[in-house]
Parts: structure tokens; C-alpha cells; sequence
């Protein structure tokens, strides 16, 4: 039977996730954003929520069951507050979910509890490059045999907190095919270069990472020398970032109303204005039909569905014109105090316009 | 717990349907079309019987007693269950689904504000040997989508106690089938007091036959051509007493018009599951013919990689997947008791411009061919059409969902 | 110097051609519409205003020098009438303009006197086929050379007046070009077929044509034995849809507008609601930006300028989605009442989704 | 005669802003973007200079003497060329372009409604040995884009013959160069007369160091960071009674008013021409580097055979020249002194949609890249959003132009 009901559980984290962003998130974003630095302190307390670690199951240090559908509402709720702090918090799932889905045994036992077991720490991957035309399924990172090992050469941009991670998922191209590769940040050929500058998410601390011949063991590729399904990790990460995209739109979105509410002229309030009042309804609208797909893919996710990568590929899809619509209308409500970045809503639309690009940044 | 299994019963259901579309809409729907205003008996008949077998009065679930409530609470899925039926079946043709026996919105109105004799009354009648319709007249020429603004007058005679309808109703689907051609009833929106506005509003049924009730005009449409649309004119037109829907007195509230109202929560997401039937038509026919011409569309390539047709046709996809969970959502909520005002309107706003969009899109990718009569793909373009603009505009439910997400009067956002 | 003013001349024919489309195609459309005929006295008072007679000079018993931007202007009133109607009218110009641009000197003095001194006469021209990617420079219909002449094959569609006219053009494809072929009606191999059945446009009697090695002399290739240059001749078709395309959605428009200042609903009249008067301001707003890019394509043209060629696409462009969000808002805006064919925008809805598929129906 | 002939002196024109736009702005564009707060000296001393040589006063052309509009007709194109101007050097950088010196609102307002005397006065200072700013002062924290709420209040001491002026504006584009940075004034609005709503606003020139005037609020923006945005508080700010613009009584009619609402008709086509500069950057920028990958634009094909980047750009290319197109028509018609205030409005509402639309697209077209700050595609996409807003937004613009359309006064269709 069809449900749109939340259960207990994960009403809990819903709500739990609210607070977080409302009370932590939301007021520390500016100046997290200005200076381009995120308090250790806010991602630390948004680690302690444990919505990673309930992902985990206990034999692995953890305390449940990975949910890529619950992730996507704790993860709408987190970048409501603030998309680069919610990435933050979320950074070590980068390397964690793909290890937990899709590693050998060994590596889960390997990796799993030092992750679910300790504070944050920064597990990183490195999905993302430089090519207008970015695939993921076609990367310029090339991963060859040699020996019984791997060598890996290529340069991958925006990987969160490459300075401080020790250990990262390097994701290259295998014969055609993605894989991922387990990699010591100290490896001989890792060269981690300078902070990215981009539009948005200045808060969150990415660099590019330059690879020359990097010797991977065999037994470091994700899920062992059979390798594992790219494409499940990749509708992971798309509904990740999906579900960000959501929270950034939402915010804005309710950022607007409010402020069109209690914005008069001419005696009226601008939300009485039918062209205003329907651009909100237009936005709420597109926010809640994306938010249905991007469920309904978490979902299939969860079941091991086959339709599921064509359902995340769906919901992505529009996610990132859902959220440029969305954030660009919060903007435009504001008018003139939507431009000053006084109000969230410019970064908002900065972020947003940041759907399109930064796959790779957040799973679940 | 957030789900999206689709039950047994609706997986039978659309099976069911889609055989009934296949055979006995589709084949027919281009005839239909053109011979406007014949009537597909064929298709009411057979639905009339298929229905009175299944023991369904009509497509609107009836609700249940008051004591099942509790023990079904999570379990109900007759609108979900509509919902998928009325999208198969626009699905095989947005025409001949109007013209589907027994239910149509003037059963609705009985169910939803008939006491048990009306109920008894009129709605044992869908059951009979013969097929019937039944129709809902509120539209009048000057009112629009205004429907507190109504003029159709009923006067209570006191001597034979019936009630004297004078007006004119426009735009009434299935009005003649429901009036002329079977015997049916139309459940007419009247005022009893024109200085009381929406408190003074009620619904009256007029029976096929009742004296000065008269179908006076026939409308040539730009699609749904087998589906008719009429005027009915009330000039002094009598009947029983016992006809008026809700209380005969004006009350100091506007419930009774309020409750009218909300029916539209549910057949607004019903209206946007008609759209998002047209929709996967045209969507379906466009890549099946894609696909015997050799365009492959590749998923899960960034949108620098695509071809335009790829593009466009995941874009498609996606604005008919996720305006049809829109519409679940909506209906699963009218299941479950929930208030889905906003919902509804948000379902049924999308769904018109998806359809409206989908269809254009679908004529202008198959070129010379997708504006040719030849194929389907021009009607349902026309088809679609009616569903932005039927049960309140693309614009209406904007102002409805906005008065919601805002907490605004209908006087605080006009 | 830029200028956007119709010289006197043009401005006299906007004059004549509006009043003309006023007064009797608009009042006949509907009939012509719902019977599939257009009355042959209105077809022979339209041709009587002598557009395209002006259009050709003396030399070839004409009245003046082609000009794509007066044409342009012409074309945009008799569509704001009725597009079949307007279509109907012009359809000797599918053949007298390629001649005239493109024709040998033989050619021209063979068919423009009698084109242009005699009354209306079906000349028709035969570009469309049945593809759904249906590219006027890579059509399937073949023409090869054999011994002197050249025989060609194929079908084409939607071509107007076929069952009367006596000779007409046909586009088909030699060595990958696009080539026009001057062919009697009557040749060996050519069939009529069935009277085409459309969405719109219904009073222009469209029909099937099937060609099999049909025999065409080699004098009879437009331009003689060099051919000649069929990007112009397409730009000109398409600038010719385009200006049909404005005057459709200049109909829808207006028809709109004046429905929506007379409409009460509560008390005020709906063009007084910010979301019906944005959309009617949104579509006078893309009306003249088409409008402004056909002109200048038609300007470019007229100046035989290469970058023509690409305007012109341009503008297509431009026309199509104009002309589709326009009529379709026409129809959205008188709501239930746009939805019968009492009214006529539910028509111009039908047509002005036709012009993504009526290239080769209008020339200019 | 309908001519798409570019003029020898507007190719001219192009040719220069183009140079300057190379050389002095895009090397510096991101530096002035990162330091926001810097002023871009290099740039305003070479216009200064540049343009004292040219004997241009500002970048608004000055209106010609009563005498020669006869002689004229129809080769006026000086707001044509100001259209050019803007556009190149927009193109080179928006927020510079803000800070071209001399001419700006300011004086602009002073051309439209000053004396003879008031503009000997202040207009000359432009031409002095170092660069001044002029500035505009209009919007307040609670009217909005209502300029009619103005609470800004204007009294005549009548002891000294002074305006004294009170209240707090927001927004002020290069109010600080024009204040602070250089002695140059700011043209404020202010109402005489509270209770004469629009009829008692008049425009005062308040010069820098004005006693009372203090600049209060640097705004930190989106985008065009280079350009300063103040608020200026007035706090009984004292100004000599000649400096008050236009006449010193409320007057019956709104005349006053009207005459600077119609200074928009001016204004908006600008602000649509530096829109569609930075639109015209972002797509050469995304097409070179297309380009530079090997992707090709073919141009002529059906959408069904185009790639979806082919869409893409046909479609911007599309938009960008259309919206130039309403641009130009809209400064020919100032030029012709022909009434355009509808056309001004389509301009400005189109372009501000375009820009912002292209931009967003060129973002997301180079992907990973497009969001870098490595290249300037981003910070094209935060300048755009501007356009859409000031001067009116786009809703604004709607409504000026639906009025115009509609023959509705601003009471009729609020």
C-alpha cells in the first residue's frame, strides 16, 4: 500500500534534524559562508545526531540499518539550515556508505568502526573533475593494472576536506567502467592542491587532489577484486544531493513567504499580490512534486529495485531545475533585499544553482 | 512508514482497465472524435454491465459506514484506486471516460451531501438494467469560476411544496446523456436567497424529464468531442421537495457552501489523473514510435551529452512521474480522512500543465506527423487541454493552494 | 541608421491586408474551418490586393521588387485574419518566389507573367514528407540524374491545392542537396493521394503526392543546370511561417485581451487580476521580440547578407515557441469559453502548434 | 523604412568600448569582485579623461536645443549610442560599468527636470579636472518600489530659505563614490506634503558634505560588488532652496511625479542594454569554450536532430538578439520622442528574464567549471540577477506594461 507517512522513527530524526538546523545550522551560515570556514564545534554536534551511524549496523559499530529513504529526510532537514554545513557533517558517508553498500567484508570491518565509533573524522571521496561535460560514468581519471595493483592518475576537483582526511575513495575509470578505490591521502603521486573558490558552499573546505601513478593494493578497490555496481553508489549521490536540493529550495521558499507577508505597499502585503501569491504556489508546488520523486527513488533504492537508477536519475534531474527555479523566485521576491547578502536567500540561489554540479558531495 | 508498493488491488484494477482501454477505447477513438456527439453505447454499455457485476455503484468510492472508520484507518485506498482507474482510462481515451456510466458528479454530490432516503433514491437507480448518467450543473454564463456568484434561482412554493428553478447552467458534462438520452438526473446549484451569497447556495436534483427543464445548447469542443457538454435551461422548473441536497433554510454559516467546496479536494486530484492518463499516452505513443525509428533515449547521461529528443523526453517523464505522485498523494490523503486542500489544488494545477505541456511537446517532436489526424497524438493535444481549465483553472487552484500556503480569506488574496 | 518604421508604401499595404483580414477572412474562418473550404471569392479578393504581384517586376508582368520584409508585414495581417485563409491566398508564391530568386531567365519569363497577370491560380509546391525529424536539407525524396534529365521518387505531403494545380515545384534531394524541380501535375508517376486530414489549418485543401521516377527535364531544375543556392529559399519559407506564426498569436492576443477587460468575476474584470493581465503582458512582450527578429531576418535577406541564413533559423525558432505559448494562453485565459469553437482561439491554439511543422506553406 | 542598418557611429562607439572593455575592465573584473569595497580608480580616471576629450558630459546624451528637433528628425540616435555604450561595457564588466563617472541618475535627473540655472550649476562640475558621481536617491525601507509612499520629508525654513530634509534612503547606487569618494551629489526624493501623497514629491540635490546628510550603510551584494550600494540618512540635512528640482508648490495635478515616472522610460531600455552585456558575455564565453572542446554549433537543423547544447545555445543566442531587438526599438523611440512606455517596460522585463535565464544556463552548461570561481560565468550570474530588479522588477514592469496594454490606470489593475 502507498504511504506518504513518515514512521516513528523517522519522524524522531525529522525532528531532531529540524532543530539542529533551525537552533545550529541556520544562524552560523553566513559567517560560515563569508569567511569560507564551518566551527568544528557545529560539525561535531551535528556528527553526535548520529543519522550516519544509524546507517551502520551495530556489528560494524553503528546502530541500524542503512536507509537510503531515511537519510533523504534527515538530509532535507540538514541542508535546510545550511546546505555546506549539512555536507560537512555528512562528509564522512562519503567514503562510509559506499564502503558499508558495496565493500568486502574486510573492508567494511576495516573501516566501518572507526568511522561509526569515533568523532567526526574527515573520510573523504574524490568523485568529481573538471570537464564541462562531467560524467560520471566516463571519467578522465584512468585506473589501470599493473602488477597485482592498481596505478591511478588524474586530477579530481571539490574533495572535502582532502587536507585533513587520511583516507579517501578515489573514483576512476576501470576499463570504461567507474570504480572506486580505496586511497591513503599520505600515498606516493597524492598531491592535494590549493582551495577551491566557487559561486557557493564556501563553508565547506574543498581542494583538488592531483594523482600521478598511485599505487592502490588490489585489495583496496571497493568490494574487492569482483569490484562492485557503480551505478547504485551514483543514484545514491544523485539522490543525495537531491535531498539537499530540497532543503536549499524549501528555505527559501518559506524564507519568501514569510517576507511576503509581512512586506507591505500600498497597503497591501505583497503576498496579496496575485503574481507573488502564485509564484509561491508555483514554488511549493515544484518543491513537493520533487520531493515525491526523490522519496520515490529512495525508496526503489532501498528495495534494490532495478528502476531505481532511472528513478534517481529522474529525481535529479529535477532537482536541479527545481531548485534554480525555486532559489532564483526567493530572490526575486525579496526584490532589492533579496540581492544584499544580509538575507540568506542570495546564497540560497547560489547553492542552488550549485545542484547541477556537485554530485558526488552528498549520499545516502 | 513512507511506501511506494503498489497494492495488489490497484495492480489488478489497472490491468483490468488496460484491457478495456485496449479494446474498447482506443479503437474507437478517432471515430468518436470526429462523429461528434454520437454516443460510444458500445463502451456504456459494457461498462455498465462490467460495473453492476463488480457490484461498483459508480467510480466515486462510496464512503464507508460510520463504524468501519477505525479498523480500515491505513488500509483505504478507493480514491487511489479511482484515481488509477480514471488515469487507464483517459489513458485510453480522455473522451469516452466521461461518458462512463453510473457515476459522474452528480453521484458524487448525492453521496457527499444526501441524506439516506436521497441516497436510497436516486443513487439505486445507477444500478438499474439501463445504463445512466448523471450530471452536475454550476457554471453559469456570467458567474465563471466565481461559483458564489450563481443566479439560478429557487423559489419554494408553499402550497404544493416544490421547488421553482428558474435559470441557466453552461458547460454541463454529460448533461445530455444524463437528461436526454438516459434517465438520469443533474444536480443543479441554485440560490435560495441571492441576498445570503454563498450561505443562501444549494444543489436541487432534476430529474430527466422534469417539466421546464430543457437542454438548449450542445457544445462543439476543441477535444473531448465524444464527451457532451450542454446547456440546461430552468424556466420555472418543479420538483419535489425532498430534492434539495443539505437544508432548506438559510443558515448563518457558509458550511453548506463550504462542504461544496470541498468537494473539490476530491475531484481535483481525480481531474489531474484524467490529465496524467492523456499524458502517458502521449508520452508512450511518442517513444514507441521513436523507438521504430531508431531513436534510443539513454538514461543517466548529463545533460551536456544528450541529444535534444533525449532531453526532452526525460524531461517528460519526469513531469508525468512526478505530477502523478502529486496526484497519489492527494487521493491517498482523501482516503485516509486527511484535509488536502492544498494538495488537491496542487495536484490538479500541475497535472493540467503537464498534460498541456507533454501533449505540445509530443505533437512538435513527431513533426508533420504529430499535427497529422492520422495519428492520436493531435487529439490528445486536444484533449489535454480541458483539464487546466475544467474543475477550476490553472489559475483558480493557484489562488486556492496560495490561500492555503499562506493562511489567507478568499477576501485576504482575491 | 535603425528604424522601425514601415515606410509609406508598406504601411498603405498593412493597411490594405488588415482591413481585408478584418472584413472577410476572419468572418469566413470559422466556416472554412469546421466545412474544410475556403470560399474560392475570398481566395481571389485576397490575391486581388496584388502582394504578390508587387513582388514581381514589370519585366515579368508584375508591379514591383521583391521585398522579404514588405511581404513579411503583408503576411502577419491576412494570418491575424486567418491562417488557412492567408496560406490559401499566398500559395502561388510558393512557386513564383523560388522562380523569381532563383529561376533561370527562361524560367522566369516562362511562369511569372502568367503568374502574376492572370487571376489566382493554384501554383503549389511540394517540400513537406512524413518524418518525424522532417529536415527540408535532408529530404528522402531522391532526385538522380538520368541521361539528360532527372528522374525523382518519394513522397511528399501536405501540399497545397495539388488535385488543381497544373504545375508545381518539387524539393528533393540530389547528391545530399536540396534541389526544387519544376514538374507537371500530369507527368508519368505522379499520383494525387487523400485529401490531407489536420488538426488545423483544415480549410486549406492539403494533399498527398506520390512520386515514382517521375521524368523531369533537365531545363526544368530551378536555376537550370547550376542549380541553385536552397538555404535562401528556406530561409525565406521560414520567415514566411514565422510572420504567419505573429499574425496568429496577434489574433489570440488581442481576442484575449478584449475578452478579459470585458469578463467580470467578483466584481472586478479578470484582466484586472495581476495573473491574468502578466500573462496577457508576457505574451505582447514575446509577440514583438519575434516580431522585431523576423523583421530583421527578412531586412538581412532583402540585403542578400549571409548572416540571413541564420536569423532566420533564428526567428523560426523563436516563432514557434512564441506561437504555442501565446495561442495556448489565449485559450487558458477565456477558460471553459476557450475551449468551444464558438470562440476562435481554440483554433489559433491548433495553429499555432502548427507552425512547428508548416515550413514550406509560406514564402516571402 | 524599417532598417536593421547599424550606424557608422554606433560601430564606432562599439569598437572604442570594446578596446576599453578588454583593457580595462575583464583583467580586473574579478579582482574588484573579490575586493568589494575597492574602487576601480584606474578605470573612472581613463573614463573621466576619455570622455572629457570626447565633450561627452555623461554617459546620458543631453537633450537637444528646442531649435534643432525639426532638422533632426529621424537621425537622432543618441540614446541609441548610450544603449551600445552600456551594452560593451557591461559586457566588459557590470559592476565597473556602475561606476563610470560623470554621468549616473543623478545628473540624469538634473537633465530631465532642472532649470536652465541648476543645470549650469551642477552639470558642469562633471566636467571639472577630477571625476565626480552622481547618484539617485529614491527607494526607502518601507515603500518599496512604491515611489508614491515616499516618507522622506522635505521643509522650507522660511527664516533662512532652506529645504530641510529628513528621513533615510536605501539602495543608493554609487551614492558613497558620489558622497564620499568625490564631491559629487545625490538627487533625492522627498515629499513637501505628506497629505499630497504623489503630488507633493519633489527631487532636491543634495551635494557631498552636506551638513545633516551622513552615508550610513555600505550593503555587501550578489553581485556587481564593484559598485557601491548606500543608505544615506538625512537628519534635518539643510540644502539651499535653489537645489530643489521642478517647482517649489504642490500643485493640483501629479504632474511633477509623472514627469520623473517617465524618466523610466529612459532608464529601463538602459538597464535592459548592461542586462544583455552580461548575457552576451556569458554566451560568447560559453561558446568559446564549447568551442575550445571541440563542440560544435550547427546551425539550421530540426530540433530532433539537434543535440541538446545545440538547443541550448540556439535558444540563448535566440533570446539574447530578441531582447536586444526590444532594447533598440525602445531607445529609437526615445530618440524619435515617441511615447514608450510600454515598449520600455517590454525591454526591461525581457532582458531582465534573459539575462538571468542565460546566465543560469552558461552555469550549469560547463558544469563543475561554470560553478568555479575560476572563471568568470559565475560572477556573470550574480551581476544578472540585478537586472531583474532594479529599476523596477520584473513585476513591476509586468504591471506597467499590462496597464499600457490595457488602457487600466495603476487604480484599475494594482
Amino acid at each position: 500500500m502507498y504511504s506518504f507517512q513518515p514512521d516513528e522513527e523517522q519522524q524522531m530524526l525529522i525532528d531532531v534534524t529540524r532543530r539542529l538546523a533551525a537552533n545550529d545550522l541556520r544562524p552560523a551560515a553566513h559567517e560560515a559562508e563569508e569567511h569560507g570556514e564551518i566551527p568544528v564545534s557545529l560539525v561535531a554536534k551535528g556528527w553526535e545526531l548520529g543519522v550516519l551511524q544509524a546507517s551502520i549496523p551495530a556489528e560494524f559499530g553503528g546502530f541500524g540499518e542503512r536507509s537510503a529513504l531515511t537519510s533523504v529526510l534527515a538530509l532535507e532537514e540538514l541542508a535546510y539550515g545550511d546546505l555546506a554545513g549539512a555536507l560537512a557533517m555528512m562528509v564522512p558517508g562519503l567514503f562510509a556508505i559506499p564502503v558499508l553498500t558495496a565493500g568486502t567484508e574486510e573492508q567494511k570491518s576495516t573501516y566501518l568502526p572507526a568511522i561509526a565509533e569515533g568523532a567526526w573524522t574527515p573520510w573523504s571521496a574524490a568523485l568529481i573533475e573538471y570537464q564541462f561535460d562531467f560524467d560520471p560514468q566516463d571519467l578522465h581519471t584512468i585506473a589501470r593494472p599493473d602488477g597485482g595493483d592498481y596505478l591511478i592518475s588524474g586530477e579530481k576537483r571539490l574533495v572535502p576536506f582532502a587536507t585533513e582526511a587520511k583516507t579517501m575513495l578515489v573514483y576512476a575509470n576501470l576499463d570504461g567502467q567507474t570504480q572506486a578505490f580505496i586511497v591513503d591521502a599520505k600515498a606516493d603521486g597524492v598531491t592535494v592542491g590549493e582551495r577551491e573558490q566557487l559561486m557557493g558552499i564556501n563553508a565547506l573546505p574543498l581542494y583538488s587532489i592531483h594523482l600521478d601513478s598511485v599505487r592502490i593494493p588490489k585489495a583496496n578497490r571497493l568490494g574487492g577484486e569482483a569490484g562492485h555496481d557503480f551505478g547504485a553508489l551514483l543514484s545514491a549521490m544523485r539522490i543525495g544531493i537531491s535531498a539537499a536540493a530540497i532543503g536549499v529550495a524549501r528555505a527559501s521558499f518559506e524564507y519568501a513567504r514569510d517576507y511576503a507577508k509581512e512586506r507591505e505597499v500600498l497597503g497591501s502585503m505583497i503576498a496579496q499580490k496575485q503574481s507573488i501569491a502564485f509564484m509561491l504556489a508555483e514554488m511549493a508546488t515544484e518543491i513537493e512534486a520533487t520531493r515525491l520523486m526523490i522519496w520515490e527513488a529512495a525508496w526503489l533504492l532501498d528495495q534494490d529495485n532495478p528502476d531505481a537508477e532511472r528513478a534517481a536519475y529522474l529525481a535529479y534531474s529535477g532537482a536541479v531545475d527545481m531548485a534554480m527555479m525555486v532559489t532564483d523566485r526567493g530572490v526575486q521576491i525579496l526584490g532589492g533585499h533579496g540581492y544584499i547578502r544580509e538575507h540568506p536567500v542570495e546564497l540560497w540561489m547560489r547553492n542552488g544553482r550549485g545542484i547541477a554540479s556537485l554530485t558526488g558531495l552528498a549520499i545516502v | 512508514m513512507i511506501s511506494f508498493e503498489k497494492s495488489e488491488a490497484i495492480a489488478q484494477m489497472q490491468y483490468l482497465i488496460q484491457t478495456v482501454a485496449d479494446n474498447m477505447m482506443r479503437p474507437y477513438s478517432r471515430h468518436f472524435d470526429e462523429q461528434e456527439g454520437e454516443i460510444p453505447w458500445e463502451y456504456i454499455n459494457f461498462m455498465h454491465t462490467a460495473m453492476k457485476q463488480m457490484g461498483a455503484a459508480s467510480l466515486v468510492p462510496q464512503p464507508e459506514k460510520e463504524g468501519e472508520v477505525k479498523e480500515k484507518k491505513g488500509q483505504r485506498q478507493a480514491y487511489q484506486l479511482m484515481a488509477y482507474t480514471i488515469e487507464m482510462l483517459s489513458w485510453g481515451d480522455a473522451g469516452m471516460y466521461l461518458c462512463t456510466p453510473r457515476g459522474g458528479l452528480g453521484s458524487a454530490a448525492i453521496e457527499a451531501a444526501g441524506t439516506p432516503e436521497q441516497k436510497a433514491k436516486f443513487l439505486s437507480r445507477l444500478n438499474g438494467d439501463d445504463p445512466i448518467f448523471t450530471a452536475m450543473a454550476i457554471t453559469e454564463a456570467q458567474a465563471g469560476s466565481d461559483n458564489s456568484a450563481i443566479q439560478c434561482r429557487a423559489v419554494l412554493d408553499e402550497a404544493t411544496q416544490e421547488w421553482v428553478l428558474s435559470g441557466e447552467k453552461i458547460f454541463i458534462t454529460a448533461g445530455h446523456k444524463a437528461f436526454v438520452d438516459t434517465k438520469g438526473f443533474i444536480v443543479v446549484w441554485a440560490t435560495i436567497d441571492p441576498d445570503a451569497g454563498r450561505a443562501g447556495i444549494r444543489s436541487f436534483v432534476v430529474e430527466a424529464g422534469a417539466p421546464g427543464a430543457t437542454i438548449t445548447k450542445k457544445e462543439k469542443k476543441l477535444g473531448i468531442r465524444c464527451s457532451d457538454t450542454v446547456t440546461l435551461t430552468l424556466d420555472n422548473c418543479r420538483v419535489p421537495f425532498e430534492n434539495i441536497l443539505g437544508s432548506p433554510t438559510v443558515e448563518p454559516s457558509t458550511k453548506g457552501f463550504k462542504g461544496a467546496m470541498e468537494t473539490f479536494n476530491v475531484t481535483r486530484p481525480l481531474v489531474a489523473a484524467s490529465a496524467l492518463g492523456v499524458a502517458r499516452a502521449a508520452l508512450e505513443e511518442l517513444k514507441r514510435i521513436l523507438a521504430e525509428q531508431g531513436v534510443e533515449i539513454r538514461y543517466g547521461l548529463p545533460r551536456q551529452k544528450m541529444t535534444n529528443i533525449e532531453r526532452e523526453v526525460v524531461d517528460m517523464e519526469r513531469m508525468v512521474r512526478s505530477s502523478w505522485l502529486l496526484c497519489l498523494k492527494a487521493v491517498w490523503m482523501s482516503d485516509n480522512r486527511m484535509p488536502n486542500s492544498l494538495e488537491a489544488a496542487m495536484s490538479k494545477l500541475h497535472a493540467g500543465e503537464v498534460v498541456t505541456k507533454v501533449t505540445q511537446k509530443a505533437v512538435e517532436l513527431l513533426g508533420p506527423m504529430g499535427y497529422s489526424r492520422e495519428f492520436l497524438i493531435e487529439k490528445w493535444f486536444r484533449d489535454a487541454k480541458i483539464s487546466d481549465i475544467y474543475e477550476g483553472t490553472g489559475q483558480i487552484n493557484r489562488l486556492v493552494a496560495a490561500r492555503q500556503l499562506l493562511g489567507y480569506s478568499g477576501k485576504e488574496l482575491r
